[in-house]
């Protein structure tokens, strides 16, 4: 298999050889978002953070499941692969293990990732691949009209759940700091420059990235609006020491952003070269 | 049909034996059995060794059973020759799997409990040695040696087979072990006399190159010979094996093992890795195989090539894991929601499992979908002393590639990749080919894969991924045929029954009157069903569909797909036993009465 | 069978009326939609609803298609008399379904966009109105309740019908709402004439009390009514619906709904539910479907009752999730590993979803097994103003619970949780119960639910499995049967394309010649099949199974079981677009003259 | 659905009623385990446990997936179900839920709890439902014959891994601690007091109780047997702080048992009661 190469960053590319805008990443096909949903930010930002680093759209692909967000990947003009609901990062790491030479950026729902994918969260932190793992996380499955998601408040009053599911919401970046991910980070869809700076923060980091992005459903959760006025940009610092991380995520309300945790830790990828033939394989069958 | 051959002379009984030897956990008769298989082996000849095992996890007794002949040989024994009791711990739990006559000759220990009722109410020869008195004398020597001893003599075999055996069964724990067993075994010789006349006597040793394998490890041998570059499984019982083989090996071709948390992982995995271009495929039984059906609906509507292997044992739910049966056929065929069409192979036996899932392989990657290959803990974990079966020609139907996607520039026409086609297939484009992005997807789309819920691209896409299937010529390989003269009865089967079929076939036709003779039809590919070419050979013939379970699925799918003449019939019974050769024959034989 | 009834007239078209209206998201095409349908009920008359959405979340366009009648109607418009255009906001995105015709009148805002051509090209009479024009002078009026309005008046519905659907349906958001509304749908109405002859002319409105409800709230109500008292499961369009419909209601029953995290829990959650003593259940569809297969297997093993509903959507895969397809049936028959017998039933319309849903979950509980209800996104999200069909005594086939053991005290045999017995049922211990300690198991088991692998205990347990299926009673349920007299041809279909084969079934039968008539099938108990029943029925017909998807799955499970006779053929074609009554019409002509 | 009752002692009842010794907590089956298999110790220490907790054997439930460690409930005099592998948490979910009433014990292995069953196990700490978890670890797969778990040392060698995995292994007890679990412990089958206190303690608590429990498997990782050595008896004293819960998790070495974090946190205990008719629910769907 290919070799992986270090991303290469846009100025340290030849001048000819850099992409005009982030428009480039850009696929022709309109969003089927609601207007004004959170996720037309993310893609911003991540088309953004895309062109900064400069490697060609086709040596990128972007893995999702299904979720409003999950919807993502058409919308690139990268190589995509749109799967079944809460196994992107298992796709992922298919695709990595096979292909170390791409970038392999992975995005998804809170429902997606942290509710039916909550085992390929926890292995992919584990594993810690050079992965690159967007959350859009509004506390809500959007797709199928608002039911409450892990990380929906216990009190939030939905069709499914008339008084609230009583439970208190998943913590994605503590679970993921416990699971061993080496880069961990909340953004906001309506910081798009903070947004930006996070995404290709995360894309170079070597080991497997999850930034946990609050990006509002306006339609299921119209209230998500106040976050534009409730998130702090950047106001987090990272850190490699996992028990201050920990302090700092405990200690958030929620509305921090920034890098919380980043490390250099193992990064499981397989090493194989072709040293034997099929042929001397097959002389272990012989009697 | 190439694979159309005569049907063998059936294997007379001065050229087989039955072997079996059972004791307590730790006793090691799993080992003695394996250096004896091996030692026919070197001796030239051919052998058959299944494993029974006891409900304990590793603790508790087991027992193998040898079947051996100077002819491939792949059937289970029917009436055991020789049984080597090491002690009689539990050994009720076998019974059912060693069938005991007044000809069989039992060794045994002297010193401890006497054979059971069960015993010596078979009427065989039961004669007690002073094993265990003997290994007093022998420090650090162990019963089970001593018991191969006793067997090796009782059978015959020669000297050099027994040591080749041993060095290469015991070779890698070092010069002294060896020297230590060869002793064991030689104070085992010491114990009983020679038979008079050789078991062993007017056995042709062959010339040819022979292998020693099991169905699994021929499954992981093809599959790497079908280019396999990423494995990603999650253990289960009895497929591991298949990918244990693969693991030190699959990193040797360039290629990776990947162990996933689960079977919903395994399966995605190995879409991730085919998207990324290369050959990809999982191993696993029914209940991680209901698992993975969503996933293979995805690689089915997304056009990626996958390949599973799942290796069937006794269900329904978690069901009789150690065991065979030929349960799951619904399952693999039937298990996708939507109309989902997939390939299902099922090789007939140990040795054409090499082949078979190179082909499967190969078809995973040619026609862009999911393939399953079916066999079951039978065929996989026996192992076999037989006839290496490679198609002279892998190239025609076997040599399969993917069709790939052409780099495009500025100018060319947009990458379509599930564009419309004569045979339904599109050049596959891969990350990393500039100009040939696209989003693969798991709903229904268009040509250029972008998600539609119009009636008319639904249609469109679902006759392309029909089409592709049944467009593609599989060859000769669907099935093969051994038909008998004149013969009225045709039995139609699959999997791991073949062989006992085609045991029972070849000696019913040996004495049955021409007429009565029957012909032997194995299926190989299951789906898409080639119903023209078997309806023409099922023409005339009164059907009889042999399985092994419950329900008879495969008899009911054929009836499903018209593929039956009206009078066939189902003869199918449950496992965890496998059918014999012996038990087919009465039924053949009362098939062939009832018939005139 | 006593479901078997004359096939009823046809209704005649001056007893019909097709009404459809599209908008961009949030114009509200959707609520005037819900409240002419619930007006038409207050009328006194009945009406069926299905909606449309195209491929945005919320913010896109949608349609609502409206069929009105006062005669029981359960199928789709084929012809739309009257249709309001909120907007033409991609209009082309529901032309497929919206069958606009030179008969057709259609209305419109002056002030924005023309009609798209596709639009006049068919010829329909296209009457602009100043609907946008007429909102400036009704503050916070909403151009949808100006268009139920002008609907309303020119559909000649009584004024007090309007009424109560308005406070009905809106009635929650408060009474200056409601007063809003009213005003706007009186500018609406004023900015039309009254039709010359109203076309409700000759509408006689029933006296009966009628339901208005979708299938999936049928379902949940049908489970409420067989005792259900937990539901667990993890959202999945279309059957999402089920369980918000039973949240706030199931509470308050004394039962709860558990929100899994994944479909995998559900299924578990539901047979812990089982275990634990009550009636359980989940709501799924294909995708989720496959992943609780490999727990069905241990409800059918470990002999736990559970109920799961599966609304199909197009397929395969993601497929096309806001549609209908009736191809999922292969997996409810056989997406299970080993031969795991269950039951499927499936009812054929919206207002029998009740009872066949309390029927299935009282048969999952005197059964102990898994019990599959199949419906599709039609069945489950459309609307319908019905006659309410219970039949008066469910206490016989329907009224079904579970043998429950009683406690034990020493000295009594010990509990033999799956004791084999002549039906094949065994009483069922539940936590709690003295004395009945088992333990539950998916692994094969003998009678007291110990592991085992002796072939014994598997062919005996499989055996029982099977039979308490196959022994038990069904009743007459298992199908409804509309005998045309001296009928050559039978339709033979199940689920939502009942109701679209019983109309066109009853047009041609209405201007055919007698042996030129028809007869209809509806089966309803899928597995087990009542084939001794079915193929006495099918005798001497020329059956023709009628099925929504490409590949004739029920025809091919029908053949399966050898339940059709010879010449029996498939009329199947894929989703998403239902059948109507009209093309089934069409075909049942051609079959006919053919046939003579 | 039955109302919960608190779990009596023994020594709060009358004396004719107390179940007179730990074998009346024992089935009759003889266990299929191999000789000297720690799984032997945790049943022994749990029927002691049950003893002195004193709850007739027909009011708990033991709810197990596959492995050998799922075998237990055959073992008990309890009822049992033996479910499928990894969703033993999700069926005692739903029976806690129809049945508050009843003492509810999960049981399974390293393999069943953190691989298969991972979601599960994420979000039966979040629900914090009072169920007691005990997780027989032996860092391997042993009922499918010796593969590498996700508690497997990154560098331990076997068929399926033959480098090792190159995976850092999982953390169960700072994963719970995340995911919001109230009663976390480690025990060692090898220390039956211990274990005994600790799988007592994990009844009686009010919550979700997870005890992660040492228990070596001698047939495929037989240098589990210097554990013996290696253990401390209950070293560690309980804390209901999270940050220094996590702290205690992350300084230890594995071989500290105890309770690491115990908490009174919000337990999802849905109620339900029957104030309406099943007539009045029908009058909804008439006109
Ligand atoms: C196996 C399966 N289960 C359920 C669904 C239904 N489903 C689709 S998207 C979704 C949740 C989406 O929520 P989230 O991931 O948070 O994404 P969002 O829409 O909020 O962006 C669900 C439950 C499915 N498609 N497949
Ligand atoms: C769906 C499924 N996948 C895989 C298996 C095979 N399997 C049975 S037990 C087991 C692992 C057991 O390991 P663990 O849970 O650690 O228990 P232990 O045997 O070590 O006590 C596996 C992989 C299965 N039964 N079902
Ligand atoms: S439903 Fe919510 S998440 Fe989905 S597109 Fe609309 S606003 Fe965005
Ligand atoms: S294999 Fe290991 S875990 Fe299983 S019973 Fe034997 S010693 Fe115990
Ligand atoms: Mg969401
Ligand atoms: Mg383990």
């Amino acid at each position: 298999m290919k070799k992986a190469q270090a991303v290469e960053r846009i100025d340290q590319m030849p001048v000819e050889a850099r992409p005009a805008r982030p428009n480039d990443y850009l696929s022709d096909n309109h969003p089927v978002w609601c207007p004004g949903c959170g996720h037309f930010f993310v893609l911003r930002a991540l088309t953004k953070a895309l062109a900064w680093l400069g490697r060609p759209a086709e040596e990128l692909a972007m893995i999702t499941g299904i979720g409003c967000s999950s919807r993502l990947p058409a919308y690139l003009a990268s190589y995509g692969f749109h799967g079944v609901h809460g196994r992107a990062l298992a796709v992922a790491t298919g695709l990595k293990a096979a292909r170390p030479d791409l970038t392999v950026l992975v995005a998804g729902g809170d429902g997606d990732g942290y509710s039916i994918g909550g085992n390929h969260f926890l292995h992919a932190c584990r594993r810690n691949m050079d992965l690159t793992y967007l959350v859009m996380d509004n506390e809500v499955y959007g797709m199928t009209k608002g039911q409450p998601s892990p990380t929906s408040a216990p009190d939030w009053h939905s069709k499914l759940a008339p008084h609230g599911t009583g439970i208190n919401a998943f913590n994605p970046m503590g679970v993921a700091l416990a699971a061993g991910a080496s880069f961990i980070a909340r953004g906001f869809a309506g910081d798009p420059k903070g947004l930006t700076k996070l995404i290709s923060d995360g894309i170079e980091h070597k080991g497997f990235s999850v930034i946990e992005i609050k990006s509002p459903c306006v339609t299921f959760r119209p209230e998500q609006k106040a976050w534009q006025k409730q998130m702090r940009s950047l106001n987090v610092s990272p850190t490699p020491n996992k028990l201050e991380a920990a302090q700092a995520i405990h200690a958030s309300d929620g509305f921090d952003t920034g890098i919380f945790y980043q490390a250099d830790l193992p990064i499981f990828d397989p090493q194989s070269e072709a040293t034997t033939t099929l042929d001397e394989l097959e002389q272990e069958l012989v009697l | 049909m190439t694979d159309t051959r005569p049907i063998p002379a059936p294997i007379p009984d001065s050229h087989r034996l039955s072997v079996s030897i059972s004791g307590a956990g730790g006793a090691g008769a799993v080992t003695v059995g394996l250096i004896l298989l091996e030692a026919f082996g070197k001796a030239g000849f051919y052998g058959a060794l299944t494993r029974s095992f006891g409900p304990q996890i590793r603790g508790g007794e087991s027992a193998v059973f040898l079947n051996l002949s100077d002819q491939p040989i792949e059937t289970l024994p029917e009436a055991t020759d020789i049984h080597l009791a090491l002690d009689w711990k539990n050994f009720e739990r076998f019974a059912d799997e060693i069938p005991l006559t007044a000809n069989t000759e039992i060794f045994y220990d002297d010193s401890r409990e006497k054979p059971p009722a069960l015993v010596t109410e078979s009427g065989a020869e039961c004669t007690p040695l002073p094993l265990l008195n003997t290994l007093k004398e022998i420090k650090g020597g162990r019963i089970n040696m001593l018991g191969l001893g006793v067997l090796a003599k009782r059978l015959g075999l020669a000297e050099h087979a027994i040591e080749q055996a041993l060095q290469k069964t015991l070779g890698r724990k070092g010069d002294e072990a060896v020297q230590l067993s060869r002793q064991t075994v030689e104070a085992g010789q010491a114990l009983v006399e020679a038979p008079k006349t050789s078991p062993l006597k007017g056995w042709q040793p062959s010339e040819q190159a022979r292998w020693h394998l099991s169905g699994n490890e021929a499954c992981a041998i093809g599959a790497l010979r079908g280019g396999l570059k990423l494995a990603a499984a999650y253990p289960i019982t009895p497929a591991t094996d298949i990918v244990e083989y693969l693991a030190p090996r699959l990193e040797k071709v360039g290629g990776q093992v990947l162990i996933a948390e689960d079977e919903l992982a395994a399966m995605n995995m190995v879409i991730g890795g085919a998207f990324g271009g290369v050959p990809a495929m999982t191993a696993t039984s029914g209940p991680g195989f209901a698992l993975m059906t969503e996933a293979m609906g995805l690689a089915v509507a997304s056009e990626t090539p996958a390949l599973v292997v799942t290796v069937m044992r006794g269900g329904p739910s978690t069901g009789i894991p150690t065991k065979s049966e030929q349960a799951d056929l619904n399952q693999v065929l039937y298990g996708l929601h939507g109309d989902a069409p997939h390939v299902v192979v099922a090789p007939l036996n140990v040795s054409e499992s090499v082949w078979v899932t190179q082909w499967a392989l190969g078809l995973a990657e040619h026609l862009q979908t999911l393939v399953v290959l079916a066999t079951d803990q039978h065929l996989g974990q026996s192992r076999m002393i037989c006839d290496p079966t490679l198609p002279e020609d892998m190239s025609q139907t076997r040599g399969l590639t993917r069709l790939r996607a052409e780099p495009r520039t500025t100018g060319d026409p947009a990458y379509q990749r599930y564009a419309l086609s004569a045979d339904g297939l599109s050049p596959m484009s891969e990350p990393g080919l500039p100009g040939a992005q696209y989003t693969a997807d798991g709903l229904e789309h268009t040509e250029t894969g972008l998600p539609s819920s119009s009636a008319q691209d639904h249609r469109d896409q679902l006759a392309k991924r029909a089409q592709k299937l049944t467009e593609f010529d599989y060859g000769d390989d669907w099935a093969t045929y051994l038909p008998a003269d004149k013969a009225k009865h045709l039995i139609l089967t699959w999997g791991s029954s073949f062989e006992a079929c085609k045991e029972a076939v070849a000696r019913h036709n040996a004495e049955a009157k021409k007429g009565k003779q029957v012909s032997l039809l194995g299926l190989r590919l299951l789906m898409p069903l080639q119903s023209k070419s078997l309806r023409q050979l099922c023409k005339g013939h009164q059907v009889t569909v042999v399985e092994q379970n419950a329900t008879g699925q495969l008899y009911h799918y054929l009836l499903s797909e018209q593929a039956l003449p009206k009078s066939s019939q189902s003869f199918a019974r449950p496992g965890p036993i496998l059918f014999t050769p012996g038990e087919l024959q009465t039924y053949l034989r009362s098939l062939t009465e009832e018939a005139t």
